[in-house]
């Protein structure tokens, strides 16, 4: 099944670029879809790949504040995230906090594996609320606001598809 | 015949210094701060000892290093460049010691450091200087009459020092005064000396220097120039050799009159004549000398062949090298005291600063660090993965110098040893500067000193598609099982922001 | 004007094509094995596809290259040296696909690749051969008849192919027929082609070679000569120019003949004419040539300032470039088809082979790798910390050259390259060719191509006392407690035996 | 406390190198005594010391037989024991197996943490029979060979001197 991605810029003034993913399949608008290959990759961060035919090189580490890419010795700092996400993010991010209600939805298919707040609980922004196993790996679904929990929709155990409301919260 | 050297510098030019006086079978040994025991340069010392202290400070105690090089049983120093390299009184010290200084007498240092004394020099030995008045001033009063007998802009400098401090230019009279006050506090508190001269501001300049070497008993030679007009804040980024808008005529008379400048006194070991020349212009004014090796001293050496650290040592053992000797005469030119050249050769330096952060220093661990290699490169250089950039010294990483047959050559071999260049977490400037050599001015050598303030630089203002591919790899390894990747991939946990991207 | 090429190769050779070539601002692709997606040329590489099948045969299957330049659009082909370099069909087959070989005509490669015929072709343009019959022997009754004429020793030679297979030494009569029997077997399985040739064996000799490039029009000149007598079992280990004990007339008339061999059959690009020269004397005789760029080729680019790879290209694309036009009759003697020289190169073959263990091959992992930097070293490699060495292919992991402006310069500044390559765990040749270059025959120049098996090169007998140093300090650091040794110290299990050692 | 080694190469012409340790303090024969000082050491087993005022560099890596040390480019395998230990192995070695009683003693002064066998037992050369702590470490002591146990010495909890015995084994 395919995912689309988002990779923000910690500047603000740099376009987000947009992509999909699907069985290693790499996707862009003006692009054509290829398979991404991994040549090589050292624990220093040294990354080089095969998209299709073109060979990219670069190194990738973590900072706190995501990752940080170094193509060419430009550096980058950036950050990628499932682009429903995004957009719920981005969405909340221009109306400002306080005065609504947020669905808090799930961005991928998967089984709920733990809810971690009850109604009325206070949550912090960043606070994982529900876990979700997908990908065989724990998938953190987090607030992205400070908020209070107004009502659960999922419960441990279920099967909930893309797009299926998770949590709704009072911001 | 010197048996052992001290190296009294530390980073990218005591690892220089270290690699050619094993060349030349020396013993060596050296003295580091308790910052630098992980330094390149202490592998190829035979013996060494730590410097106790403030990091910040043990380079330039003077009894200290002296005390280490003694103790190491040196019969040489080698000062480097920066710390002690040009202060008089450790020279001195070194040779009441007992062992011979790598670089001119104190009372070298003494004359031709200062400037007003080095302008008198000049003068003496026919070198034009920068129309001015080779005093310094006692007031502003005197300053004004000075200004305005030479005709403004004019730039008052410091006497006792470089470096931008103690600088200004001055557009009119009414500005004067104020500006002589100032230049004379900062002077005093930069360099202990108030003293600041009044010359004639050439407001497009290029900044062309003359390498020399002094065998101590009156015979000088020259090895050639080098355009060092690419400058941030008076700070040189990128040195060339030959320069590329002056001809072979214009550099001749400037190099020739540099080493009879050196000739008349005596002179000891390398040192370089800077000289401005007015952009587009074929007149040239003495500024300053330095009295050590150079940063760029590379530049020169691929040109000409030469080894200047072996003939420094070679002239505290009485003369210069059977090498040099063999290369004199046979300049490209008609002057006897210069040596045989060939090729272009350009030099950028690899600074640990944020060339997207107004050049800010950027300290810390390097992760991963990869220098170029291959035809026409050569890297000096102290930077490895391991080590980290630390707040107590200059940023200087190391220096990419590449070498053509002709300036394209080497413009074209420098940019893809910049693209070969990895330093990463750490910022440095080697991606700036391949879009420095990439600009029309610098491509066609018609830049001078005012280059990188003119240059609009910007790094690259949209994500290119290619992020995105190593990206989702970087994903997909997250992903994947460790085992279908093979041993060396290594499962690291994610950052909370990349696990909430991807739950 | 070729925009594009394909590298057909891979190792420290396609990334100093790859080098090249970037600097020419070309698109640069080229195909990889299973075992080489690692492997650095290709991070300069703008395109790539995997080579699907055996490792070990992908490199040599004509066909499938072919297909993978057409399929990245290369306008032109690298073959580098080794796999399909010298294949008449390989580079017919290029052409066919519509692009250019960086190389010979397949009929050159035929004419001149195959011993018998590339020894008609020197009696043709007048240069001596070794003293012998320019026929393959069709029977050993023919060969001893030969072999007498000549006069013992006699050495047989496998037309088709080199490497010492096929070749045999026969002191006298007696053995004659035996030893034709083996090699004409030898050859067969060999080379698929049973042919063997005789030639007068000189017992001392030097392998000397000359440099050639050929516009394909009927100009061509040499580049100087490379003395590569140090040699284990016809693998050269250690290569020079100017060869040290041939005097320069001696050269010049070697350089010049072998010039005109080219020039006289149109040859196009880069080629190679390898002549012995009996110890002592200024006789030569031509043995063979190779129709490619040799492993040793840096050597020869130190010395005169070009780039043998341009000129390939500049070759292909209709003639010399306007740096090798400029440097040209400028050579250190008369010939006028020779170009400008400086100073003295040598390599060193930094190959995965233990030295203590009849040079067996060293596989697996390096965990460190460390290339010399810094003045007169340049470095051609592939091998990087984290990379394999595998079974696959030839064990170069790159070369190490030294340029000085003398013989002795070059020697100690090698020295020094070798001392600060360091690849662990893996076993390579660096510290026996330091050996090698410290003895005394080697000093001298006065050395022929049985240095290898003359000298006593041991390894050290004893522990030195530093050894205890480090192994001290290794144990020490397994019993201090980590947070004293500050993040960078990792903290790893020690290994049973020496877990049992600090009982 | 002052403890020695033994170091041996894998190749028995060469020497053996033996050394003094105290408190970081080297010593060897023909040497004046000096500190030793670790002033780099990176995870790929590069290592630079100070010994007094010498700098030595190398590369220092584990195989399965011991320490691999690579200086200047020459590798040698080698490895390292205490002397005490070192000399009981070697003049069993020069011995043989067989016919007679082993003592096996404490090569260094310690707790006695672990006693692993019990009288009667068989037991394989390399079997571990008894855990010292020294030095802040469990230390284990090997049987140096094949045979099976005569007597226990010692007892969990005891301190022991150095070469205090501790097994004594039928060999």
């Amino acid at each position: 099944m395919q995912h689309e991605f988002v990779i923000r810029s910690s500047k603000p003034s740099i376009e987000p670029l947009r992509y999909t993913w699907e069985a290693g399949v790499l996707g862009m608008a003006a692009q054509s879809a290829a398979p991404v290959r991994i040549l090589r990759r050292e624990a220093n961060g040294a990354l080089v790949v095969l998209w299709g035919e073109r060979v990219i090189s670069g190194i990738i580490t973590r900072s706190e504040s995501g990752l940080v890419l170094n193509v060419d010795g430009e550096l980058f700092e950036l950050g990628v995230r499932e682009a429903m996400l995004d957009e719920m993010e981005q969405g909340l991010s221009a109306a400002g906090p306080g005065g609504g209600h947020f669905d808090l939805k799930s961005p991928i298919p998967g089984l709920v594996k733990n809810v971690l707040v009850k109604a009325g609980d206070e949550v912090e922004a960043g606070q994982t609320l529900v876990v979700l196993e997908a990908m065989k790996m724990e998938n953190e679904i987090t607030a992205p606001h400070k908020g209070s929990v107004d009502s659960i929709a999922a419960k441990p155990g279920q099967a909930v598809a893309a797009g299926a409301l998770l949590v709704v919260l009072k911001v | 015949m010197i048996q052992s050297i001290f190296i009294a510098n530390r980073g990218e030019i005591a690892l220089r210094i270290a690699r050619t006086a094993r060349r030349l079978g020396l013993h060596v040994c050296s003295a580091f701060s308790s910052a630098d025991a992980g330094l390149p340069h202490l592998r190829l010392c035979h013996r060494a000892l730590e410097l106790p202290g403030d990091p910040a400070r043990v380079y330039l105690d003077i009894s200290s290093i002296v005390a280490a090089a003694k103790k190491l049983k040196a019969e040489a120093v080698h000062p480097g460049y920066g710390f002690l390299a040009e202060n008089e009184d450790f020279a001195a010290a070194v040779q009441d010691a007992g062992m011979k200084f790598l670089g001119p007498t104190p009372d070298q240092i003494v004359a031709l450091g200062d400037k007003v004394q080095a302008r008198k020099a000049a003068e003496r030995a026919g070198v034009p200087t920068v129309p001015g008045k080779s005093e310094a001033m006692p007031d502003a009063a005197a300053a004004l009459a000075t200004a305005q007998a030479i005709g403004f802009p004019v730039l008052l400098k410091a006497a006792g020092g470089g470096g931008g401090r103690g600088m200004r230019v001055v557009d009119d009279v009414a500005h004067l005064a104020d500006a002589f006050n100032r230049a004379t506090a900062e002077a005093k508190a930069a360099f202990d000396d108030p003293r600041v001269f009044i010359e004639k501001y050439v407001a497009r300049a290029r900044h062309v220097e003359i390498q020399i070497l002094g065998d101590g008993h009156g015979q000088a030679v020259w090895l050639g120039e080098r355009e060092c007009s690419v400058q941030r804040r008076h700070q040189k980024l990128i040195e060339e050799s030959p320069a590329p808008a002056l001809p072979l005529e214009v550099t001749e008379k400037m190099g020739t009159l540099a080493a009879k400048m050196a000739a008349a006194v005596n002179y000891r070991g390398a040192g370089t004549m800077e000289f401005i020349v007015p952009f587009g212009g074929r007149e040239f004014y003495f500024i300053e000398m330095n009295t050590r090796l150079q940063v760029e001293h590379p530049v020169t050496e691929l040109c000409t062949g030469l080894d200047l650290v072996e003939e420094q040592i070679a002239v505290a053992n009485g003369g210069f090298s059977k090498r040099l000797q063999a290369a004199r005469g046979k300049g490209p030119g008609v002057s006897s005291d210069s040596v045989a050249r060939r090729g272009h050769a350009i030099e950028a330096r690899i600074i640990a600063e944020d060339p997207e952060a107004n050049f800010r220093p950027s300290c810390g661990q390097m992760d991963l660090v990869s220098w170029p290699a291959g035809p026409g490169v050569r890297v000096d250089s102290w930077a490895e993965a391991g080590l980290s950039v630390s707040p107590y010294y200059d940023s200087l990483l190391g220096k990419v110098v590449a070498w053509g047959s002709d300036r394209a050559e080497a413009i074209a071999r420098l940019d893809l040893a910049l693209l070969e260049t990895s330093i990463h977490p750490i910022r440095s400037t080697a991606a700036f500067l391949r879009r420095v050599i990439a600009s029309e001015p610098f491509r066609s050598g018609a830049y001078d000193t005012g280059l990188l303030t003119q240059l609009k630089l910007a790094p690259p203002a949209v994500l290119a598609p290619e992020l995105a591919a190593l990206i989702a790899a970087e994903t997909q390894l997250q992903t994947a099982r460790v085992d279908t990747l093979g041993p060396r991939f290594e499962s690291r946990e994610l950052s909370a922001w990349v696990r909430s991207a991807r739950s």
